[in-house]
């Protein structure tokens, strides 16, 4: 619209070296694969992996998408938006990701067969032979799944 | 027609009330069914009753005092419409952009109540779900399986064992079990707990008399507990659209003194257990 | 009825009187595609009345079989047929899973933003048009794929079967309902394109609001219609995203062999059981962290415009105009934490649980805050009681009485006894008929004179006020009773459990009343498109209101506004003693008095 | 009234936030799945994740992303000559990207590391062996006798063919039947025409025609060994090497994958499908944006200049994703690969 003339300007130049910013991100880049081969605590390398990702976005997000130079208006859109973000998988996490009630299904039967979590609910852990397809029992066997 | 429509909007409140306070009378209030007077049959459906009865009353004064106060702006407000813009002091529009205390007084009191109501209603709450705080008696173990399926209940209840006292009941079938379709038998002496689950969609296992509720949800064990406080028959139903079948996957929810239930599953018991193929008969039982 | 009401004098604030305007101007634009804002508001807004008769249709099935279980069906059976016009089961759940979609996807949220967001932003901010004209227009045209999806899997199958919620396992297995087959695919298609119109429209009103405003219009004398529409938008910008994604992944379930919601080792229909590794429960938390949100996006818009038609027919500011914005904020705020409670009774954790309680809790003060203000807002006030300010008393009503019944649901414990009972379907007629529909119908009647430049019919308008509000009430308000009674939704036939034989009489007490209401929704419509030729011609502000909209011609012409507006005051100065002229009104462009 | 930003920059940053908002929904349902799934594939030799790979594409994307910045700055600075190598450079890393990304997913297909087609254990590996080798005998069979390929005419076929010492009387009986008739109904007649297509077909193919014989003698006994519970996991891909390496029917059994069994494996396939899968529709995208501002060649100019910092404002984002899809999906999950669950 006409009196929208706040629009210019924009185009003034920033001196920022993106050469720099392209070097650094790919020493980033490296950085994370050399945590791939090194053996550390996996937690820890996942803390450290997933920072420097926070790293690299950083960089993209300030020097090339020119963040560092915008205004106020960046924190009203962009803190909302990471808040929720970060808070969808927070609030998944109970429910899916840790399991309050018991799970029975096929997947968890295998994985406490080989030892992968404790068999806690006391499921036969061989699989059950011949047909048991009659069994009305949704994780009832795994020989059945066959049929 | 101002007049009209001022009491139009004073009258329907007015309805609202009447038609919850005969409800009860007229039997359109909680079901009757084992009771005959409504009221919850089992005591942790009494807590919620009581509550349900104290947010009644909250709401009720909110309801009834939010009205008078819509119908005494609308009525005065009829009255000021007559008169000019700029008429004598008394008919005149009250110019006002608001009042900060007004505002304060009517956020903190709300606050406040649905705070109270919020911090009242959570032990009821973890009373029904978290596991921690569930009753002594079914801490012991579940009396039955409940699977879901469409669109009928399929339970599973471990075998007696030679003195006709119940086995415990294993997560997974074994040969000892006895099986029924949609007729689920406990006792009616204590608190009892299930294992809830399904085989295909989610469902939901509603006791209505006994306001317990519960999603069954695949690949989910869910543990749900109840007592009820009478020995009858109640209504059990499926509160979560599972298909076209959904309305109709109702179930006989029996509660019944110890004795008698001890009977019933000898009877089960003899009725499986007696047709001479040891091993499979629970299965046969309940194949499609 | 003085000042506030329509005269076709247009003397006395003759400003743009010098061109006589095309009064059907948007009209004959409609079929086309234009650009221009208001005539893709009128699209949209002619659009959803439409299908509000089809949504409203379907739940006059829905009420059929409720009335009267297993009888044929007058007219609709034959239209679907099935067994000599009887509604089978599946069609029953077709029934309300199609009611909800067409009513929520295709009348409400489109009539909101897309009707009146569309007509009034620019208008109301002083803008020659949106920021992005050309991505509106494609945000109407892409309702119609949509529209397309949604009426073909009426045709392919038996029809969607899981609720407008689409839980999964039975939304993700063809063989958990075997009629819907093509159906729900199409279905979740639909669901996709609405979701990219809304998305478009969304960015578009944001930008607009953000960076179109004319000169003087500083964020706080923005009208409150304005700001509803903003906050909706920024709700509809992070909440539906999230919609699309589970859309996309519930698709892919269905058609692909993907699996994110259905576990392993179901047994379907006696079908090969399910070799999957997902969680149910992901869905529903994916679904209601934007259908929550979604809620307030369907009535945010209404609650604004219901603001601006209070304080102008009350002829009085709005009673604490910032609490408004802020509690606005906090319901949008406050609106994106709280989805579990829908899901109470799922299995989701208890601790979750108690969470969402609390949260859900804590959203009802903003709208206690909202309702004290609008009461006032009238309190003092010289009310003019035409259909507009009817409409407007009635969504107040009507949402407290929603809104309390929400406070039952979010107690966990009474949820447990009320949740998926009729209980919860009042509630949400309560809010969304009864709130957000007569705010809408007061949005019609209080804008259309800007649209068209004639005024509708007042006695038409008040009976059909009249007719809807007696038969809204009597159809939902014993819906309550109905819950508390422990009548199951979703029930193709409730009469068949011993404890609910009885009420078969009071569900036929309330289909009659939806009919009644049903036939009085024709008056609307009638009205409507027979004021459009032969409403009273009127002046381009008939109410005397202050916002932006009316110092335009009625209709706007392209552009809107012959000379770029100056905003001197915010939009509420009704009855101002200040005012130089001795008004009961001071337009938001007029200059102040020179200092003497 | 407004923020100090032209309207499309405003707008492409608020159509930025509703994307977070749906790669969120993706990610985090990614993350907690994990979570929620005890013994989540982690061996990058059973995922078929190649770290190099997303390495490799981790540094186009930022190269390319690079290359964006340097466009912009030479819009700005009315260099069009150099804004227009610049996007030539970023479009072409973009179709390096999905090259490496094809050449991934062609991995996945070959080892059929599929959702819905992966077996989760033993006993669905097996099957699927059993399953995928009786598929390959049929193929086979139909390639030699052509025509319709349904079970039932498959089934016939089978019978005709274990049948193949006959087959040349049969042949002539069939032929003499045909002669014999007339006047009959052309139902019948069409039937016979099938049929002595069909032995005519197993006669000129008898050496053929024979091993495949061998092969469903093997295959039959296969199943029947499996369904009796006769077999371990380690034995039936012996069995399958040992058909597979049978130069008979080599060719033909190449196809079927040995028992693989992934854990999770069908959600682990959906996520990384449905996460890089989107990812690579908006590399689509930013191609097409960026193709329609090349498309321009020679007559770029300052009215585009908008346009190249808003298409980059996009691909940075595109680049945003990528940066933490890599760790997610590539490296955090390989740590303990060789080890069984985490
Ligand atoms: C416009 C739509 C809209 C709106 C505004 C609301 C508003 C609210 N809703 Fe509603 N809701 C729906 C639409 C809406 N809802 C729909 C469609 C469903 C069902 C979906 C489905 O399952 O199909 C649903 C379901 C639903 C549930 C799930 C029930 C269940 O399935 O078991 C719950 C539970 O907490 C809930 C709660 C609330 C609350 C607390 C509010 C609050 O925002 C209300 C706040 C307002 C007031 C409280 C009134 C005014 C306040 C006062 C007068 C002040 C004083 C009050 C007190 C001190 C108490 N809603
Ligand atoms: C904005 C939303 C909205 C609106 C306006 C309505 C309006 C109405 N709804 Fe709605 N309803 C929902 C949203 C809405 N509903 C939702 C979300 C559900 C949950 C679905 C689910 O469980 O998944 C639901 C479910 C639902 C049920 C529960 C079904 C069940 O659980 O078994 C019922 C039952 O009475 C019902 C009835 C009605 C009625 C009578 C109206 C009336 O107000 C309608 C009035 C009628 C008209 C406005 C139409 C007038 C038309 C004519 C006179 C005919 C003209 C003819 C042609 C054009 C062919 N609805
Ligand atoms: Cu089972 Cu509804
Ligand atoms: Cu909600």
């Amino acid at each position: 619209m006409a009196y929208q003339e706040t629009a210019e300007g924009h185009h003034e130049h920033h001196h920022v070296n993106y050469w720099l910013i392209f070097i650094a991100l790919c020493i980033c880049t490296a950085i994370s694969v050399v945590f791939d081969v090194v053996q550390l605590d996996r937690r820890l390398i996942a803390v450290l992996v997933l920072a420097v990702a926070v790293a690299k976005a950083q960089f993209v997000m300030r020097y090339f998408m020119h963040l560092k130079f915008e205004g106020a208006w960046k924190y009203v859109l962009l803190l909302p938006t990471a808040i929720l973000a970060c808070g969808l998988p927070l609030a998944l996490a109970p429910d899916i990701g840790l399991h309050y009630y018991r799970t029975d299904v096929p997947q968890y039967r295998t994985a406490m067969r080989e030892g992968i979590i404790p068999n806690e609910g006391g499921a036969p852990l061989e699989p059950e032979a011949g047909h048991a397809d009659d069994h009305n029992h949704a994780g009832g066997d795994e020989g059945s799944h066959q049929e | 027609m101002k007049r009209f429509w001022c009491t139009f909007f004073v009258f329907w409140p007015i309805m609202a009330v009447i038609l919850c306070w005969v409800a009860p009378a007229q039997n359109w209030w909680f079901p009757r069914g084992a009771s005959g007077t409504g009221a919850a049959m089992s005591p942790l459906g009494e807590r919620i009753d009581d509550l349900f009865y104290m947010i009644l009353i909250i709401t009720a004064v909110t309801f009834v005092g939010t009205q008078i106060g819509l119908g005494y702006v609308l009525f005065t407000g009829a009255r000021r419409s007559d008169a000019p813009h700029g008429a004598e002091d008394a008919e005149k529009t009250w110019f006002t952009h608001g009042s900060h205390n007004l505002e304060v007084m009517w956020s903190v009191v709300p606050a406040a109540v649905l705070l109270f109501i919020a911090l009242y209603q959570m032990e009821v709450w973890a009373e029904f779900r978290v596991k921690d705080s569930f009753p002594d008696e079914v801490r012991t173990g579940p009396i039955a399986e409940v699977t879901a399926r469409q669109f009928e209940w399929r339970i599973r209840y471990p075998g007696l064992d030679a003195n006709g006292n119940p086995l415990e009941l294993m997560p997974d079938p074994q040969p000892t079990d006895l099986y029924t379709v949609n007729e689920l038998h406990v006792t009616s002496a204590e608190p009892v707990m299930i294992w809830l689950r399904s085989e295909d969609v989610q469902h939901s296992f509603f006791l209505p008399e006994l306001r317990v509720k519960q999603d069954a949800v695949p690949g989910l064990v869910i543990p749900v507990w109840f007592e009820a406080t009478k020995s009858t028959d109640y209504s059990w139903l499926c509160a979560e659209l599972c298909g076209w079948g959904h309305y109709k996957m109702k179930g006989r929810f029996v509660a019944e003194p110890e004795e008698d239930l001890r009977e019933w599953m000898q009877e089960l018991q003899n009725e499986q257990m007696d047709d001479g193929v040891p091993d499979d008969v629970g299965d046969s039982q309940v194949a499609d | 009825m003085s000042i506030a009401t329509p005269t076709a004098e247009a003397s006395h604030d003759g400003e743009h009187h010098a061109h006589v305007e095309d009064k059907l101007a948007l009209l004959k634009k409609i079929h086309t595609f234009s650009t221009d804002h208001k005539v893709i508001g009128v699209q949209f807004l002619i659009t959803t009345m439409l299908m509000l008769l089809v949504g409203g249709a379907l739940a006059l099935g829905v009420r059929w079989q409720l009335a009267f279980p297993w009888e044929s069906m007058p007219f609709f059976g034959s239209l679907f047929a099935q067994q000599g016009g009887q509604i089978s089961p599946e069609f029953y759940t077709m029934l309300f899973t199609m009611h909800a979609t067409v009513m929520i996807f295709l009348v409400i949220i489109p009539i909101l933003a897309g009707a009146f967001g569309n007509f009034l932003i620019p208008l109301m901010i002083g803008a020659d048009d949106m920021a992005f004209p050309l991505l509106n227009a494609l945000s109407y045209w892409f309702m119609w794929p949509a529209i397309a999806c949604f009426g073909a899997s009426f045709f392919f199958g038996g029809g969607p079967a899981a609720g407008w919620t689409s839980y999964p396992v039975l939304s993700a297995v063809q063989e958990a309902a075997p009629g819907s087959g093509m159906a729900q695919t199409m279905w979740l298609l639909a669901v996709t394109f609405v979701g990219v119109s809304s998305m478009m429209g969304s960015v578009n009103y944001m930008t607009t609001i953000i960076n179109m405003r004319a000169p003087g219009m500083t964020l706080f004398r923005m009208p409150l219609t304005i700001w509803a529409m903003f906050i909706t938008a920024i709700l509809q910008a992070f909440a539906l995203p999230v919609l699309t994604a589970a859309g996309f992944m519930l698709l892919f379930e269905r058609t692909l062999g993907f699996t994110f919601f259905v576990p392993g080792g179901l047994v379907i229909n006696n079908a090969d059981p399910t070799t999957g590794g997902g969680q149910p429960l992901l869905w529903q938390h994916l679904f209601w962290f934007y259908s929550h949100p979604a809620v307030y996006i369907m009535i945010l818009p209404a609650m604004g415009m219901v603001s601006d038609m209070l304080a102008c027919m009350s002829r009085k500011p709005i009673f604490g105009y910032k609490p408004m914005v802020y509690s606005m904020a906090a319901i949008a705020g406050l609106g994106f934490i709280v989805w579990g409670h829908h899901m109470f009774i799922s299995g989701m954790n208890p601790a979750l649980g108690m969470t969402f309680m609390v949260s859900t809790m804590m959203i009802a003060l903003p709208s206690a805050v909202k309702v004290f203000n609008w009461i006032g807002t009238m309190w003092g006030g010289r009310l003019q009681f035409n259909t507009v300010l009817l409409n407007a008393v009635a969504f107040v009503s009507m949402f407290i009485v929603g809104g309390l019944s929400g406070i039952f649901m979010a107690a966990v414990p009474v949820d447990i006894y009320i949740h998926d009972t009729y209980f919860i379907v009042a509630h949400f007629h309560y809010v969304l008929f009864g709130a957000t529909l007569f705010g809408v119908f007061g949005a019609i009647h209080f804008w259309f004179p800007k649209m068209f430049g004639r005024t509708m019919s007042e006695t038409v308008g008040k009976w059909h006020f009249f007719l809807t509000f007696i038969g809204f009430n009597g159809t939902f308000f014993p819906m309550h009773l109905l819950g508390v009674a422990g009548m199951p939704r979703r029930y193709a036939d409730p009469y068949l459990h011993p404890y609910l034989e009885h009420l078969l009489p009071m569900n036929q007490f309330m289909t009659i009343c939806a009919i009644l209401m049903g036939f009085a929704q024709l008056l609307l419509l009638g009205n409507f498109l027979i004021s459009i030729f032969v409403g009273k011609e009127c002046s381009d502000n008939p109410w005397h209101a202050n916002g932006l909209e009316w110092s335009a011609p009625s209709p706007p012409p392209h552009g809107n506004f012959p000379s770029v507006p100056v905003v001197y005051r915010g939009p509420y100065e009704y009855s101002d003693p200040a005012q130089p002229e001795g008004l009961d009104y001071w337009p938001q462009t007029e200059p102040p008095p020179a200092p003497a | 009234m407004g923020l100090p930003i032209p309207n499309s920059k405003l707008g492409m940053w608020l159509f930025l936030g509703t994307e977070i908002m749906f790669f969120t929904a993706f990610i985090g349902t990614y993350i907690v799945l994990y979570f929620g799934s005890p013994g989540w594939p982690t061996d990058t030799h059973v995922t078929h994740i190649s770290i190099i790979a997303g390495g490799v594409n981790t540094f186009v994307l930022i190269f390319s992303s690079y290359m964006v910045v340097v466009a912009h700055e030479a819009m700005a600075l009315r260099n069009f000559d150099k804004a227009y190598k610049a996007l030539l450079v970023t479009f072409a890393c973009a179709f390096v990207f999905l090259g490496i990304k094809s050449y991934e997913y062609y991995g996945k297909f070959s080892h059929n590391i599929l959702p819905g087609q992966i077996a989760e254990n033993d006993e669905q590996a097996i099957d699927k062996v059993v399953q995928e080798s009786e598929a390959a005998s049929d193929e086979w069979l139909n390639d030699l006798v052509p025509g319709d390929g349904s079970p039932e005419r498959i089934h016939i076929k089978q019978l005709a063919a274990r049948n193949v010492a006959g087959a040349e009387s049969e042949l002539t009986q069939v032929t003499q039947q045909l002669k014999d008739m007339d006047g009959a109904s052309s139902e019948r007649q069409a039937e016979l025409q099938q049929r002595e297509a069909m032995w005519q077909a197993i006669v000129d193919n008898k050496a053929q025609i024979e091993n495949w014989v061998a092969l469903d003698a093997a295959v039959t006994k296969l199943r029947d060994d499996v369904s009796a519970n006769r077999l371990t996991m380690e034995q039936t891909d012996e069995r399958l090497t040992t058909l597979q390496a049978d130069e008979r029917f080599a060719s033909h059994m190449a196809a079927v994958h040995h028992p693989h069994p992934i854990l999770y494996g069908n959600l682990f396939a959906s996520m990384y499908f449905l996460m890089t899968g989107f990812h690579a529709v908006h590399v689509v995208v930013g191609m097409i944006l960026f193709a329609i501002v090349l498309s321009k060649g020679a007559r770029l100019s300052e009215e585009w200049t908008d346009w190249v910092e808003n298409s980059g404002l996009y691909w940075h984002f595109v680049d945003l994703v990528w940066i933490f899809l890599f760790p997610l999906i590539y490296i955090i999950p390989g740590f303990d690969r060789g080890t069984p669950g985490h």
